[in-house]
């Protein structure tokens, strides 16, 4: 039976943990010697004051969706892949091939042809230590850590010494053609005769990631695969007994996984930088751990923490840009952001619960008294 | 390759190794008392910052040192109100500690020492010096033990000496004391710990405790004893290389030790392109070179350790009443 | 009002960003003036803070790093009266836009020269830190100035890493140091960032010399590192600052050694190190790369380095 | 037994006062009050047993005077004086131990090394340790509690961990011992030998709670009884003035059938026919050495045997999820041991049905609801799936009716199984496997820690079944079970049947025997001998 109704647990307790956070986060800007209230504003109409500030704020969400669904798809399946940011690394190079090598007549067969190559790439990253821990037992954590390093080595190596143009200093692919540029919001919405700013990078692949969110719900929480990936995820004695196959359920966890790490690719790559550079997934990966943690691996909880997490980075960038505040300041409230609503949650539920076991209580004995 | 060169190599492995081995020490204990602790490379960056930082205004290593610990120690204690007092997600609260640490060993250095998030260079008696064993000196010319004496088993700062000596106190310490029964069976059973009359809860904190203990001190043996500084983000990944080898050594401490030193020696080779192309008989590209300790962690991985059964309690809040 | 948009390594990186910081702090003390700045997170914040300080009319907008190229060109046109400078670029074509470049190769050549004058193993030592073109383009110079001074002399060459922490690994950078050293290197140039900063402090405690980078390093440890390979960014973002809206632009600046721009840190600090002989050859050299005597070859020109193998 | 005890035994067998008595305790989990104002006086020397539904209330009452929980309101009295215990430190320091329901032993750590652990004598093991193996070896002597103290808990058998878990109890000088379903998991030799130590340690003063789910048990063992139902205490009455059925009236609420009614079995066709069936696990240990068995349609074929003699390994082949070697037939057509189609899937296609031994480790997954659990292994079904979508509505419905049919409670199919009591997580299973008709129905442990009342019902299902000429087998370690349901009984041992017998030929004594690995010869002698 549950203690609390739905909406406080919903969202009274997130709620109240995002202000603690935020209290300490003032007391530290306090504590460098600036203005909380001020930078507060700052990093509010920074990132969702204009469309210009969620332009920003939904492409860095975008990249987190995808990584966020990647760490829980394979959370469900009881996996922990770390490995987000190689595969999403991968990815990258994937769309990059894709969008180099092949003549597209128009953006959107070579968004489909790229998020395939996304998918794949960052699928095959991810599908090699799901197969060492299916059939070897090589423990997932390492594996993915490890393939993290490598395809760092690997992406340097192609960027450095086969995709870089001839000359160039910067170890970056060339830009891609123009056909395969996806169009930004400001070309979808305007059509509709809304008006959003040009200059922000946010692009189709936000629908993409919707689109991944939504789909993840269904396979998860509707499909049999799903089911029987969940129930893997719970009980791997139970899913044998009921003819569940961990090799399969391992394997297919990790490639959707890794699959989904890949296609931040048509984001970044793709959608914002339209080259591939040598740093281009800037720790988006383990941003996803934190994201799908947040969001308690369901994928409504990671669209809606990685829109937190996407408000943190503009946010945070829009500080940097107009106080003097150092960017590790943005570091340290995002650690406040993932410990109090991540960690510490329990410490405002206990009192909430308490307080509505009393009101329960209180409820119920009037009820009886009255009935006497 | 010479036997001056695998001396040379075998040193540097050593090196390397320790902050690993300190770290993945720290981990065994909170691990092994059930609390998973991603967090291991943020509380050694808060050390190696307090500790340069400390002994630089004060002159005194040992004081840096303390410092260290204690700045982990703090990390550590928040770690433990997280997952022990409120019963949070481990993996959440360690992501957490290691944001915390990046940013704010930063923000405190720029604020204290305005020199762009880094502590001055230390001298003197702000660093620990190497030590030099008795008849390190005089022996050195003797063939064979000579170099193995004076240039591997002599000369390293007294932290490397102290985490060679926490193997074997560890072994001890676990698995021959009333304490490391206790530890072991809150990772495996708590409420067996429970049911005898034994806090849960005091056991997680003292392991959580020694776990920032042994962090702070790696910390303070990047800044402090192989650099004389703080330079951000020095820590630059250890933390996860210690999680790593921990799993590969399988919550044990020998084993701990066999695998940093083998993380360590693959470090080393890195380092000595040389000599590995000495070994395979041809050129490597430098980005190889990079990945190859990486792969052959893998390949070890795969080919030899197999299953590692991690404590069974771990990870798991311990819940009485639901 | 100026603007400063630093590389993505932060304002203070004790190098090529901190430079600019201090050529900007000088301008501003000297001036009394004010300039606006910002340490990016992200690569999508490259062409986020270009706009921003174009549309606040900040002017003229000095941005670094090779990075900042490409959203450079994207962004650039929109703003035809805003002026910018963009440091360590040279192939971009914009009438608003002043591309200034080192020759770091050169500068580099010299420190080289040095290096293997004052080995005396004849082996001396390179430590980059991220393995990208730029780097390989300093260690490619370093290798030739080597092997003009002392042709038998061999050159090691190490890569730190392949991820930005390479930037930031003091640890690896001091036991990439004693490896070398272990090969008979006795001086070592390093271009490495934070790693660097190992780098010199392992050449310091084992005796042998060292080489900085970038800004004037030689007063980390007196007496004990060589000289440093200076690159004016910090001379390139005050003149820029000090021409304001008056700034040239739609030209490539190279700053090389005849501009001065790149050049070796002679100084009290290590005074007793350099002989008269080194610095005779040193200038002689650098009269004779002016005069287009000597070629120093560039690692760009075709990707790969005449004196060493990466 | 040291003089101190000696003389705190000589000193509460003096008084009068009781053992334990605990006033008003209360105590409420979240919204479940689980314990409402109880209480109860223990006197010492004597056996109380404590009854009732599961669920009712009992193992927490009992947790609470053992230091484990907290109550929210009530007193307890030891030996007529007040006593704070806010632990289970408190708890032993009074001279109180308990054997858990579910076992707290540290399953990788040795016999001797549970035993000291929370009672070590000094800093260091060693000496412990020395210590406790000189105490296991005298209490070894005194009571027969043999185990090996060197042992890992994971290696030795259920019936094994108990012992240790009471060794623990005593070894830490307990007078007053707490034992929650201690026989759940014991074989009848076993629980025979328990109550033997259990009347010796009531010789020597010591004062014992039994809480039990068997009326027997009670009947036979204590002096004194409570009964429990819905965390209140309903009744205490002198063992020697109840009987059994008014026992389980006031526990139920209701008259409860103590016996099975079944009609004599018609036979049909061999469903089940297995021949040289061989196992091995992933150790290399030869589980399975070579089985033979038949089941027809009709028939129940009841295995008895002690826990860990092959029975698991048995139901894991049948029902797809171990691989086996040798020749299993159902319907006459062979069933695929080690390749492609031994797999859960394929057996629940051929018409196997699998109530598991573990409900709680392979019969359920815990965290998903009742109609999620109700797919559960069946989730491919044409009726529960619409394309690669599950069908949620159609299988929501399903278990409605089948939670009404089997009366589980409460009846709401969005409860997640682990907040149902044992016996309704047990009711959730039997209605999936037994509603789809199956044409063999592999079942283990049907009844374990469930209260009379549910396995009254279960009971019935399971006839059930067999008139409707299904083929049956059950895998019990009851033998009460086993020969009240049963038309034909195999025992297992050691990997291999002993031989058959059918109920109503042979005793629980004839069985008990093959059970210990007596063969038939063996058994014939000793008969003759006695
Ligand atoms: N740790 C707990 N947290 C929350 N609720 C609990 C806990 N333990 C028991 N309960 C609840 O308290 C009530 C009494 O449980 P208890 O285990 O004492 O029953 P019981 O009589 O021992 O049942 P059984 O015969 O099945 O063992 C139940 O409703 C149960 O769900
Ligand atoms: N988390 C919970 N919240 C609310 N009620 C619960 C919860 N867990 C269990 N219950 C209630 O507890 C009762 C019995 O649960 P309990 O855990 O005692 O099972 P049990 O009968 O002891 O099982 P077993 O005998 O197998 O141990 C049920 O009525 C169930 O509704
Ligand atoms: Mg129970
Ligand atoms: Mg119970």
């Amino acid at each position: 039976m549950d203690v609390m109704p739905k909406w406080a647990e919903v969202v009274l307790v997130p709620l109240i943990s995002l202000l603690l956070a935020g209290i300490i986060s003032a007391l530290v800007v306090l504590a460098i010697g600036e203005d909380p209230v001020a930078a507060a504003k700052l990093m509010v109409t920074g990132a969702l004051g204009s469309t210009y500030g969620w332009g920003y704020t939904l492409y860095y969400a975008t990249n987190f969706m995808f990584t966020g669904l990647a760490v829980a798809i394979a959370f469900h399946a009881r996996l922990f892949n770390i490995g987000g940011e190689g595969q999403a690394m991968l990815g990258g190079l994937g769309v990059a091939l894709a969008c180099l090598y092949i003549p597209w007549p128009h953006w959107s067969l070579a968004l489909v042809g790229a998020a395939v190559m996304a998918g794949l790439f960052g699928a095959v990253w991810a599908a090699i230590p799901a197969w060492l821990q299916a059939k070897r037992g090589s423990h997932i954590v390492i594996t993915t850590i490890m393939f993290n390093f490598i395809a760092a080595a690997l992406l340097n190596y192609t960027l450095v010494n086969m995709l870089r143009p001839k000359g160039s200093m910067d170890p970056a692919t060339a830009r891609f053609p123009e056909a395969t540029n996806l169009p930004t919001l400001h070309d979808l919405l305007s059509p509709l005769g809304i008006e959003f700013s040009k200059a922000a990078p946010a692009n189709v692949s936000l629908l993409l990631a919707i689109a991944a969110c939504i789909g993840l719900w269904v396979l998860i929480w509707r499909t049999r695969l799903g089911y029987e990936i969940r129930a893997y995820g719970h009980s791997e004695s139970a899913a044998k007994y009921a003819g569940i196959s961990p090799f399969k359920i391992t394997m297919i966890a990790m490639i959707i996984s890794g699959a989904l790490a890949g296609l931040m690719a048509t984001n970044n790559v793709m959608g914002e930088a339209e080259r591939l550079v040598l740093n281009s997934t800037e720790g988006a990966g383990f941003i996803g751990i934190a994201v799908a943690l947040m969001g308690r691996s369901h994928p409504l909880g990671v669209f809606i923490a990685a829109i937190l997490f996407g408000f943190l980075y503009q946010g945070g960038a829009e500080l940097a840009l107009w106080t003097s505040i150092p960017r590790e300041l943005i570091v340290v409230i995002q650690a406040l952001v993932i410990l109090f609503t991540g960690a510490l949650d329990n410490m405002v539920r206990m009192p909430l619960e308490k307080l509505f076991l009393a009101l329960r209580r209180a409820r119920t004995s009037k009820a009886a008294g009255a009935a006497d | 390759m010479d036997y001056l060169t695998l001396i040379q190599l075998l040193d540097s492995s050593l090196r390397l190794a320790t902050p690993l081995l300190l770290a993945c020490l720290a981990g065994l204990f909170s691990e092994r008392a059930g609390i998973f602790d991603i967090g291991l490379e943020g509380k050694m960056l808060a050390a190696a910052f307090f500790s340069a930082a400390v002994a630089s205004l004060t002159g005194s290593v040992w004081i840096g040192l303390l410092a260290g610990i204690g700045a982990s120690l703090a990390l550590a204690a928040l770690h433990g109100i997280a997952s022990i007092t409120f019963r949070g997600n481990q993996l959440i609260s360690g992501v957490a500690i290691n944001f915390l640490a990046a940013g704010m060993t930063v923000l405190i250095a720029q604020s204290w020492f305005k020199q762009g998030g880094r502590t001055p260079s230390l001298m003197g008696g702000a660093r620990f010096e190497g030590i030099t064993l008795p008849g390190a000196d005089a022996i050195a010319d003797v063939p064979f033990i000579g170099p193995l004496y004076s240039e591997l088993i002599s000369g390293h700062s007294i932290l490397v000496y102290m985490a060679l000596a926490a193997v074997p106190l560890t072994w001890w310490l676990l698995y021959r004391t009333r304490f490391g029964l206790r530890l072991r069976a809150v990772g495996e059973n708590p409420a067996s710990v429970d049911t005898a009359g034994v806090s849960v809860v005091g056991l997680r904190y003292a392991a959580v405790a020694i776990c920032g203990v042994l962090c702070g001190i790696a910390g303070a043996y990047l800044s402090t004893a192989l650099q004389a500084g703080f330079v951000k983000d020095m820590s630059a990944g250890r933390g996860f290389i210690a999680l790593a080898a921990l799993i590969f050594a399988k919550w044990r401490p020998w084993y701990a030790l066999w695998a940093t030193l083998l993380f360590g020696l693959f470090g080393a080779l890195e380092t000595r392109p040389d000599v590995i192309e000495s070994i395979i008989g041809m050129k490597v590209q430098a980005q190889f070179l990079g990945a190859l300790p990486y792969i052959m962690t893998v390949v070890i991985l795969a080919g030899f350790v197999g299953k590692a059964i991690p404590p069974r309690a771990g990870g798991e809040p311990y819940v009485k009443e639901r | 009002e100026p603007a400063l948009i630093f590389d993505l390594g932060g304002k203070f990186d004790k190098s090529f960003n901190e430079a600019a910081f201090n050529g900007a702090t000088r301008w501003a003390e000297e001036t009394g003036g004010t300039f606006r700045e910002i340490e990016m997170q992200s690569e999508a914040q490259r062409e986020q803070a270009l706009r921003r300080f174009a549309e606040t009319g900040a002017n003229p907008i000095i941005t670094m790093g090779f990075g900042m190229a490409d959203p450079l060109s994207a962004v650039a046109p929109d703003y035809p009266d805003t002026k910018f400078a963009v440091i360590d670029v040279s192939w971009l074509d914009f009438p608003n836009v002043r591309q200034v470049a080192f020759a770091e190769h050169e500068g580099s050549y010299l420190v080289g020269m040095m290096a293997a004058m004052a080995s005396k193993s004849g082996t001396v030592a390179f430590v980059g830190g991220m393995d990208v073109p730029l780097i390989r383009h300093f260690g490619c110079g370093f290798a030739q100035g080597v092997k003009a001074a002392n042709p038998d002399a061999k050159v090691i060459a190490n890569m730190t890493g392949t991820t930005p922490a390479a930037w930031n690994d003091p640890v690896k950078g001091s036991e990439i140091t004693k490896a070398q050293i272990s090969q008979g290197a006795d001086v070592v140039y390093a271009a490495a960032g934070g790693t660097g900063v190992g780098v010199l402090q392992t050449a310091a405690d084992e005796g042998i010399l060292s080489i900085g980078v970038d800004s004037n390093q030689n007063h980390l440890h007196p007496g004990k590192v060589l000289t440093s390979m200076l690159k004016r960014v910090d001379v390139a973002v005050y003149e820029a600052m000090k021409a304001g809206e008056d700034l040239e632009t739609g030209v490539v600046v190279t700053m090389g050694l005849a501009e001065e721009g790149v050049g070796v840190a002679m100084d009290d600090n290590n005074a007793a190190l350099v002989t008269d002989e080194m610095e005779a050859a040193v200038n002689a050299a650098r009269d004779d790369i002016i005069a287009g005597k000597v070629n120093v070859v560039s690692y760009y020109e075709n990707d790969s380095c005449p004196a060493l193998d990466f | 037994m040291s003089d101190e005890t000696t003389a705190k035994r000589q000193a509460t067998a003096a008084s009068t006062a009781p053992a334990i008595e605990l006033k008003g305790i209360s105590k409420a989990f979240g919204p479940v009050q689980a314990n409402k104002d109880i209480s109860i006086r223990v006197m010492p020397g004597t056996i109380h047993g404590i009854i009732g539904e599961n669920g009712a209330g009992k193992s927490t009452l009992m947790s609470i005077l053992y230091g484990f929980y907290k109550a929210d309101k009530g007193e307890v009295w030891i030996n007529g004086s007040k006593t704070e215990i806010p632990d289970s430190q408190a708890a032993i320091a009074a001279g109180i131990g308990m054997v858990f329901q579910h076992f707290k032993l540290v399953e990788n750590f040795t016999v001797l090394e549970n035993i000291i652990l929370g009672a070590e004598d000094g800093r260091l093991l060693k000496p412990s340790l020395a210590k406790a193996r000189r105490s296991l070896v005298e209490l070894a002597n005194d009571y027969g509690l043999n185990v090996d103290p060197d042992a890992l808990i994971q290696d030795i058998g259920v019936g094994m961990q108990q012992r240790v878990e009471i060794l623990k109890a005593l070894y830490r000088q307990a007078d007053i011992l707490i034992l929650d379903e201690p026989t759940g998991v014991l074989t009848p030799a076993e629980a025979d030998q328990l109550f033997r130590i259990l009347d010796r340690l009531k010789s020597e003063g010591k004062t014992i709670i039994l809480i039990t789910h068997k009326l027997r048990e009670i009947m036979e063992t204590t002096d004194t009884v409570s009964v429990m139902r819905r965390g209140e205490m309903t009744a205490t009455v002198k063992t020697a003035d109840t009987s059994p059925a008014e026992l389980a009236e006031l526990m139920v609420g209701r008259k409860v059938l103590l016996r099975v009614d079944k009609n004599p079995p018609t036979l049909g066709d061999v469903v089940l026919d297995v021949k040289g069936l061989k196992v091995v696990d992933d150790k290399g240990v030869e589980r399975l050495r070579g089985i033979d068995l038949q089941v027809r349609a009709g028939e129940i074929l009841g295995i008895a045997g002690v826990a860990g003699n092959g029975q698991s390994e048995l139901l894991e082949v049948l029902g797809g999820y171990a691989d086996g070697t040798g020749e299993v037939r159902l319907n006459g057509a062979p069933l695929d041991l080690t390749g492609r189609l031994s797999d859960g899937q394929s057996r629940r296609r051929r018409g196997i049905a699998h109530v598991p031994e573990d409900r709680q480790r392979e019969g359920l997954i815990m965290e998903y609801q009742a109609w999620e659990n109700t797919a559960f292994g069946y989730h491919h079904d044409p009726e529960y799936r619409a394309g690669v979508l599950m069908n949620n509505a159609a299988i929501r419905d399903d278990t409605a009716e089948k939670m009404e049919r089997f009366d589980v409670r409460p009846p709401n199919p969005k409860l997640a199984a682990k907040n149902f009591s044992g016996g309704n997580q047990q009711k959730i299973v039997l209605a999936r496997e037994i509603e789809r008709n199956p044409d063999l129905l592999l079942i283990g442990q049907p009844t374990r820690g469930v209260d009379i009342g549910a396995i009254e019902f279960i009971h019935q299902q399971i006839v059930a079944l067999r008139d409707q000429g299904k083929a049956i087998l059950l895998v019990s370690v009851e033998l009460e079970e086993i020969l009240a349901l049963s038309d034909r009984i195999a025992v297992m041992f050691d990997g291999q049947v002993m031989g058959e017998r059918l109920p109503d030929q042979t005793d629980e004594k004839e069985l008990g025997l093959l059970m210990a690995g007596i063969t038939d010869t063996d058994a014939a002698a000793a008969a003759k001998g006695t």
